[in-house]
């Protein structure tokens, strides 16, 4: 049984006691300990079910590379699937619950799959569930997603905060070992603006585990004086609890630091994104752990060495009270004389190797531990625990030998260097067929904006086994990037330590080598997703022969763990398989992040209020105030319409139509955009911008236009004023403002740099009511101050002025038909001019009305609206606007892209007006069909309506639409299905309803 | 070839699985083919198989410079839907959704087709119009799709949240018998087809010259050697400037990078597929259980398959916003694709200015869900010189100013 | 005019770092060509000081000039007095091609103070905070939204962004600078 | 995530701050012109794998549109320079041959 041991744990506090629950029980544990490391003190080995066929699953790592201890944790709006035990620290309230079972941990219906387990081999589901159809959708499908999938999904919205942090260094290193303090402290000597970065709470990685000597002393003093020394520096950045994610392209490096996971009481947010630029990573992550592959490897007991080492050291935990070792190195010898030195028992190592181990070996055998060389495990004994090992030769195929009780097996098949954030952007790996593993190639570093590598390496996760080496190389690592930031060597004295004489690792990817297929549908590759030797050798046989697709078909290292325990023996198993070279067969990309991280700190602040940016008008308050129905515009939010009490948004927009029209209405028309145009080239500007003639425009006038992209397309409109000589104020639509304002300073700075004109987006300096109807001039009267006759503001002119005090620019324009001024006056006054307007027009029951009064007004005078009768398809030359392009004008930006064939081909849809026969409105997008269907067996379309309403001023339904040959076919009728069946007949009619002379604004 | 069944299943079980063919052949090239398509990706997968089974051309090699399946086809987010708005690609979507419905059977290969059908949020008035009239081009075209409201779209979306407070849910554009597929299974139901009609699937072949004899093409060099053609199909997505520059013509295409993500796998709590196009995010839920979410491309050239970090970002706040719940789950992976655009964002399926030299490209972020559709259309193009099919997506139109604008209904082209 | 108001009505937060809006403030978009005799001379004599440094800030008696990009800089005076530092800056430039416009309430200016506020400003904006410099002005974004700050000393910044996006600038900054948010030690 | 620096204003400004606009040195065909000149001008595009030469503006920045000389293949920036320019200059030419030997885009090499 696992528990806790009487002595060590160099990280738990055992004064400070903890509880916890997991499953409902209420569970102990220490300060420092890690939920895993807690819950296997309380001898709680199984730990979760596997994906595929369930099977008992127990910790089987102590870091970021477990693939088995994934737990849900907390309740409610703190609830989390699939967090990961061996990287979760306790605390106080704890609460955890284990994952994909039904009913219980213990007894789980599911696990009769892992006795179906041979009809359901890799890529089963390709062969099968296709007879009957139906049945897929219906039957397979459910069951196979019902059985599929880990943690629960979580029901409620956060309840954390999360931000984002941008950061700026010259050297970033990744990883807080030796190598990492190390190189770090190199860096920073040489001067360079330094960030350290530890993924755990704690400093010194494996070597303090590992009880290395550097400079005569414990490693843990050299962890303790090396961090102390750059704390002490202000050009030194140290982070614990923060994991390097992932690396882009440019130095752009992602820094998770997870703020209070391990103390959810605390205040601030509970993940922090560092946005981090750096000229140089460091990439100091270490090396994992591989497990060998021998038939029952994935019962719980079996852990990997260094993890049994580590939950004894770190936490004072034993797996088990009988461990055997299994190895093909000398690394694993630690875990054995660690346990033995704890006073536990190892009844025997395993060494694969015939020649076996080197002075560790030895270590061991003094100490009195028996050591059988060139044996291996033919078969785990046990269900949801270890009880026994059977032995029998590595060379041979799994003829037993003895079998040994036993409750806890160490393992270990050698180290690969954690390459992740090496590869992230480019890097690439060579095979290290000396040291059985794939290390990075410095001469293929993923390079920067400037060409140069910018991912280094140093120490284990460069390949660098022995504490020795691994200092050595994070120190001339650490030089190189020095170099590269074409900063001075610092002089310092590199640490040292003892050289060990440890003897080769051998490879060995199957156990025994000539292991049966019983034995080999036995030996685990990927613990969560259950890929079994048997099933890259299966998919090898298929001629799934790319890595990429043995990957895909078995969905080896697709898991929450990405491989890091299964991707390079499943390599190794492939390349077996087919007789190639590791090298050929190749590994596969990496990609970020290093281990999952939350959406939710990818997001970052930006939830509710601040989701993304709302604009507001100055009225807008007393719209809110007002129980305007919003709708977005672009960021903005326009009042729809403003529902009295009672009534619907139809009743309302009514209401406001028949007002405005009868007697006054108020439109907030504050964002509409207002760009000014300066300069002594600013009429030959206009004139390309605009299909109109705008240099003609005389000072005081205003004149509609258009605008289209040089494709040609229709892309604005609006009304333009001459403010001066030299000077245009053009009006956009709302969306339009910043895109026109771009286009402008695109042509003006890219093509026509040399022209004398400078342009200024002055929307917002403005708020801008229109006051339209027949009481308008009234109104403006009563507020006094400048003369608004039509005799003095002729229709389409302005002027300025100041009314009711408020200086103002009174624009005479009209977008509903009616008398109608357009009046800007400074923002910051806007909301008290809309109060005195509401005030002065109070006697005329003035109405304020929201965009679609707007739109219903506009259409039935048969006006456009960019966005309704404009799609990005629609040329001037489609809505009959030909009157608004100059025929004077040799150019006009879009004015070549309208010359072409299809451009001027007579069959393109023209707009027209559309009057249902029986008085009722159009459906929104309905088309009108012709005769027959075209080729491809579709109904042959004559027509869409691109704007309908019903028009409360005319009491019936009015529309416009594009038609063909429309404009020759006035007064015919034309039919639009509707969805739910049955269609409507409309005439083709002239577009406009409402006051065909235009004299209403005309007065 | 050995049929796939349940039964085949069982009776290899009994032996361990040891009897299993090879679902592809790997042989090395003839000397001359009556066609060859250069890439064998599922479009170029796709159309060597129909020219094979619908117009009886099985002197078929389909060249790869890589492993087959391994570009876009196996990194896109597998959604399937054909509500497109204008003609010309509401026939050739639908054509292959239709497709999908059949293809676990026609191939005997599960490539997973799930019906569950797709939704695209409408979240602005804009929009809302935008998807009517999508709506109703749709039952013109054969389409079966409608608008639905909301409290349909929380009735079929339990975990959305349709209050949002910047963009309410207004309604969507239903499309029930859109969905998802196995994308891998794709190509590789097609490769074991294509081997199985004697068609060469020819992987780690990169093709480096077009051979041309006075404007006809004869063949192609490649570090396999030089192989003769009759007829050319080049499929090859991001890479067709390339290949395009060796046949000696140019093209309206420029390839960007398309990213993707995974979380965690959960359990089942999204059944269907989800746009939300305002926001430039998708989002379903695979068989495994992880949320496949998808979002924009980055706005320049780029060819290493390597995104800009913003545009996940921006994608995941705004699911977040959408779907609450899943904002403590995790990204598991991510990943990006090279898409290769055109200047209306359409397809090119299109002769060229060299004989017997075919295109197919520029399916953009939406190439997957026209995998049989565009090879049923290039096969037909490739063997009788036109197809109805492909009519309105030739390279010439960008000329003649006759685009194919999908964007112009608020919908987008995943 | 006395009945003006800024978009927020001064509205403020105290976290760790203090966030207001500041009062009505004045704001003058110039344009036009730096090298110009008459341009410079009209800086000089109508706004007191030079025209700055490629993003640099100068400070005269009444009025500090923000460099914008190559061909525009943004006066920051009196709110009272914009209307006739314009008039004065285009009776003074005469027919020179260049563009004066007031855009005081175009606009909505923020301030931070607090010893820690480079840290709050690099929660939204991707400035490097720890090279950034007194007289320096940077145009950038915070979040979502274009903004443009300086330092007016070491524990006191000013932030200007479009008036209608106000709303969203302060909710920002008062998220990030909330008690118990503190980054720390970067 | 790109950083490019804007020749106009300074700043090495991150993709964020940019706005990317296609290829550079596009020549504008007007009323008159060809349909292929016509064709060429709005929609036939470079696209290598390689050397690129393309448009970005500081939008939120300056506001200046800058060009930028950028690899496809590895995103390694060989310069940026003044929009007000029909053609590559020859400096940041030479920055290329450099470290590209033999590149050519278009008929610049």
């Amino acid at each position: 049984m696992s528990t806790r041991i009487q002595t060590g744990g160099r990280l738990i506090d055992r004064t400070k006691s903890v509880t916890f629950k997991f499953n409902g029980r209420k569970l102990q544990g220490y300060a420092g300990d890690t939920l895993a490391s807690a819950l296997l003190a309380n001898d709680q080995m199984l730990v979760g079910r596997s994906f595929k066929y369930h099977r008992p699953r127990g910790v089987v790592a102590s870091g970021a590379e477990e693939p088995n201890a994934l737990v849900n944790m907390g309740e409610g709006a703190f609830f989390e699937p699939n967090q990961r035990a061996t990287t979760t620290e306790v605390f106080d309230g704890l609460t955890a619950t284990s994952q994909n079972h039904w009913p219980t941990l213990e007894f789980d219906v599911g696990a009769i799959n892992t006795y179906l387990s041979r009809f359901l081999p890799a890529g089963f589901y390709y062969k099968m569930f296709m007879y009957p159809r139906a049945f897929w959708k219906h039957v397979y499908e459910p069951f196979i997603r019902q059985s599929a999938g880990l943690g629960k999904a979580p029901k409620q919205k956060d309840g954390s905060d999360y931000e984002h942090f941008y950061a700026f260094y010259d050297v970033v290193v990744i990883g807080g070992g030796i190598a990492g303090l190390q190189a770090a402290k190199t860096a920073a000597a040489a001067g360079a603006k330094v960030l350290v970065m530890e993924q755990t709470a704690d400093w010194g990685g494996r070597a303090v585990v590992d009880g290395a000597e550097i400079d005569g002393a414990s490693a843990d003093a050299f962890v303790a004086a090396t961090v102390a020394e750059l704390q002490a520096m202000d050009n030194v950045t140290l982070k614990t609890r923060m994991m390097g994610a992932g690396v882009y392209d440019h130095g752009y490096l992602l820094g998770y630091e997870r703020v209070s996971d391990h103390d959810p009481s605390l205040a601030g947010p509970r993940h922090r994104l560092w946005r981090i630029r750096t000229a140089q990573i460091i990439s100091a992550t270490g090396a994992i752990e591989r497990p060998l592959s021998f038939a029952g490897n994935d019962i719980p007991g079996v852990l990997l060495a260094s993890a049994v080492r580590d939950y004894l050291v770190n936490w004072g935990v034993s797996i088990g009270e009988r461990t055997i070792v299994v190895t093909n190195n000398d690394d694993a010898y630690r875990t054995a004389i660690a346990l033995k030195q704890a006073g536990l028992s190892v009844p025997m190592i395993l060494d694969a190797r015939k020649s076996g181990g080197g002075a560790l070996a030895q270590q061991a055998r003094d100490m009195g531990i028996r050591v059988e060389n060139g044996k291996a495990i033919a078969k785990v004994h046990g269900g949801k625990r270890v009880t026994a090992v059977s032995i029998c030769d590595q060379a041979g195929e799994g003829v037993v030998l003895d079998t040994i009780g036993c409750d806890a097996v160490a393992m270990s098949g050698g180290w690969s260097p954690v390459v992740h954030l090496y590869s992230h952007c480019g890097g690439k790996l060579n095979w290290d067929a000396e040291q059985v593993m794939f290390r990075p190639d410095l001469t293929r570093m993923p390079t920067n904006q400037n060409g140069q590598g910018f991912v280094m390496p140093a120490g284990t996760a460069n390949g660098e086994m022995s504490t020795a080496a691994t200092l050595a190389d994070a120190t001339a690592r650490a030089l190189d990037v020095v170099a590269a930031l074409g900063k001075s060597a610092p002089t310092l004295t590199a640490p040292t330590a003892a050289s060990e004489d440890a003897a080769a690792i051998e490879p060995v990817w199957m156990m025994p080598q000539g292991a049966n297929i019983k034995l080999r549908m036995k030996s685990w590759l990927d613990y969560q997703n259950d890929v079994k030797v048997s099933d890259v050798q299966l998919a090898a046989r298929e001629g799934y022969e790319s890595v990429e697709h043995t990957k895909r078909y078995t969905t080896l290292g697709m898991a929450t763990d990405q491989g890091k325990l299964s991707n390079i023996n499943g390599l190794a198993t492939l390349s077996g398989a087919l007789n190639a070279d590791i090298p050929q067969v190749g590994t596969t990309t990496f990609r970020p992040p290093y281990t999952p991280i939350s959406l939710a700190s990818i997001a970052g602040s930006a939830r509710d209020e601040v989701f993304q940016p709302i604009r507001k008008t100055p009225m807008q308050d007393w719209h809110m105030a007002n129980g305007a129905d919003f709708e977005p515009v672009g960021h903005w939010r326009r009042p729809y319409c403003f529902p009295r009490a009672g009534e619907t948004k139809a009743q309302a927009v009514e209401r406001e139509i028949l007002q405005t029209r009868k007697s006054l209405g108020l439109l907030d028309a504050s964002t509409l955009g207002k760009i000014i145009v300066k300069g002594p080239d600013a009429g030959k500007f206009m004139d390309m911008l605009y299909t109109n003639m705008m240099s003609t425009l005389k000072v005081g006038k205003c004149r509609y236009g258009l605008m289209c992209s040089e494709n040609g397309f229709l892309s604005d409109d609006g009304v333009v004023a001459r403010i001066d000589e030299n000077t245009f104020l053009c009006h956009t639509t709302t969306g339009g403002a910043d895109r026109i304002h771009a286009h402008m300073e695109e042509w003006l700075q890219t093509e026509w740099w040399d022209w004398k004109v400078y342009t200024a987006n002055v929307t917002e300096q403005f708020a801008q009511v229109a006051v339209v109807g027949p009481n308008a001039r009234k109104v403006l009267e009563k507020l006094g101050g400048m003369d608004v006759s039509k005799e003095a503001l002729g229709f389409m002119e302005w002027a300025d002025g100041t009314l009711g005090g408020f200086d103002a620019r009174v624009y005479r324009i009209s977008f509903s038909g009616e008398l109608s001024y357009e009046i800007a006056v400074p923002a910051s006054q806007g909301r008290v001019f809309w109060d005195a307007l509401l005030a002065a027009g109070a006697e005329f029951n003035v109405m304020p009305y929201g965009t679609e009064a707007l739109h219903v007004m506009r259409a039935e005078k048969g006006f456009i609206m960019i966005g309704d009768e404009t799609d990005g398809t629609i040329i001037p030359q489609d809505l009959g606007l030909n009157w608004a392009i100059s025929k004077k004008k040799e150019d006009y930006i879009g004015k070549r892209a309208q010359e072409r064939t299809f451009m001027v081909d007579s069959k393109r849809w023209k707009l027209v007006g559309l009057e249902t026969t029986d008085g009722s409105v159009i459906p929104d997008g309905a088309y009108a069909v012709g005769e027959g269907v075209n080729a491809n067996g579709q109904r042959n379309m004559i027509g869409r309506v691109t704007s309908t309403y019903y028009s409360p001023t005319l009491g019936r339904g009015i529309a416009m639409g594009l038609v063909l040959d429309g404009p020759d076919r006035m007064g015919e009728t034309i039919e639009f299905p509707k969805v739910d069946g049955g269609s409507i007949t409309a005439k083709i009619v002239d577009q406009v309803f409402y006051d065909k002379e235009g004299t209403k604004q005309d007065v | 070839m050995k049929r796939y069944s349940i039964f085949a299943v069982a009776r290899e079980a009994a032996r361990y699985h040891t009897g299993w063919d090879r679902a592809w052949a790997s042989p090395e090239p003839k000397k001359k083919y009556d066609a060859i398509i250069i890439g064998a990706g599922g479009h170029g997968l796709a159309t060597a198989y129909y020219l094979g089974k619908n117009h009886g051309i099985k002197n078929v090699a389909i060249l790869e410079k890589g492993w087959l399946g391994g570009g876009n086809t196996g990194r896109n987010t597998t959604i399937i839907r054909s509500n497109y708005l204008q003609d010309p690609s509401a026939a050739i979507y639908e054509k292959s959704r239709s497709l999908y419905e059949t293809m676990s059977q026609d191939l005997n290969y599960n490539v997973m087709f799930s019906p569950r059908g797709v939704i695209m949020l409408a979240q602005t008035e804009h929009e809302v119009r935008g998807y009517l009239r999508t709506a109703h081009a749709n039952a013109q075209q054969g389409v079966a799709t409608e608008f639905i409201g909301p409290e349909q779209v929380k009735k079929l979306v339990p975990i959305i949240n349709i209050h949002g407070p910047r963009y309410p849910v207004l309604g969507g554009l239903w499309q029930a018998r859109g969905g998802t597929a196995r994308h891998d299974a794709v190509a590789w139901g097609y490769a074991r087809a294509c081997s199985d009609m004697g068609m060469d699937v020819i992987q780690k072949c990169e093709v480096t010259g077009v051979r041309r004899e006075n404007g006809r093409v004869v063949g192609v060099d490649t570090t396999k050697g030089a192989i003769d053609c009759d007829k050319l199909g080049i499929v090859v997505a991001g890479h067709t400037s390339d290949l395009a520059e060796m046949a000696g013509f140019r093209l309206p295409i420029e390839s960007v990078a398309l990213q993707a993500l995974v979380s965690e796998p959960i359990k089942p709590c999204m059944d269907v597929v989800v746009m939300a196009n305002t926001v430039h995010g998708y989002m379903s839920q695979s068989d495994k259980g992880e949320m496949v979410i998808g979002g924009g491309t980055d706005g320049f050239n780029n060819y290493t398959q390597r995104g800009s970090f913003h545009h996940i970002e921006e994608t995941v706040r705004a699911l977040v916003e959408t779907f609450p719940m899943i904002s403590r789950l995790k990204m598991l992976r991510q990943w990006g694709g090279i898409v290769d655009m055109t200047g209306d964002r359409s397809p090119i399926l299109s002769k060229t200015p060299v004989d017997g030299v075919f295109v197919n490209c520029g399916w953009g972020t939406g190439g997957f869900k026209a995998i049989p559709g565009s090879g049923w259309a290039m096969a037909e193009l490739m063997a009788k010189g036109q197809s109805p099919l492909t009519d309105e997506f030739s390279m010439w139109r960008f000329r003649e100013g006759k685009f194919i604008d999908e964007s112009v209904a608020a919908g987008v082209a995943h | 005019m006395s009945n003006a108001v800024t978009a927020l009505n001064g509205a403020k937060s105290t976290g760790y770092v203090t966030v207001k809006e500041a009062p009505l403030t004045g704001m003058i978009t110039l344009r036009g060509t730096f090298a110009s005799k008459g341009f410079a001379k009209m800086v000089k004599s109508v706004f007191g000081t030079d025209i700055p440094e490629q993003r640099k800030v100068s400070k005269g008696p009444e009025a500090t000039v923000l460099w914008m990009s190559p061909d525009e800089l943004m006066v920051v005076c009196d709110y009272a007095a914009a209307q006739d530092l314009v008039a004065k800056a285009t009776a003074q430039l005469g027919d020179e091609h260049a563009l004066v416009v007031n855009v005081s309430d175009a606009r909505a200016v923020f301030t931070l103070s607090g010893a820690q506020l480079r840290e709050v400003i690099a929660k939204e904006a991707p400035v490097d905070m720890s090279q950034f410099e007194m007289g320096e002005v940077r145009r950038t974004r915070f979040a979502q939204i274009a903004a443009a700050f300086w330092l007016e000393a070491e524990d006191h910044a000013r932030i200007i962004c479009f008036r209608s996006f106000a709303e969203y600038m302060f909710n920002l900054l008062k998220n990030a600078s909330q008690p118990g948010y503190e980054v720390g030690g970067w | 995530m790109l950083i490019l620096e804007c020749p106009y204003c300074g700043v090495h400004a991150e993709e964020t701050e940019l706005h990317a606009g296609g290829e550079a040195h596009l020549k504008r065909f007007g009323p008159g012109s060809s349909d292929d000149d016509f064709e060429n001008y709005l929609f036939m595009r470079e696209n290598p794998k390689g050397v690129h030469f393309e448009r970005w503006r500081h939008v939120n920045g300056c506001g200046k549109w800058f060009h930028a000389a950028r690899c496809t293949m590895t995103l390694e920036v060989f310069g940026t320079y003044s929009a007000q320019t029909t053609e590559p200059p020859k400096d940041i030419c030479d920055k290329i041959s450099a470290k590209r030997p033999g590149w050519s885009w278009r008929n610049f090499s």
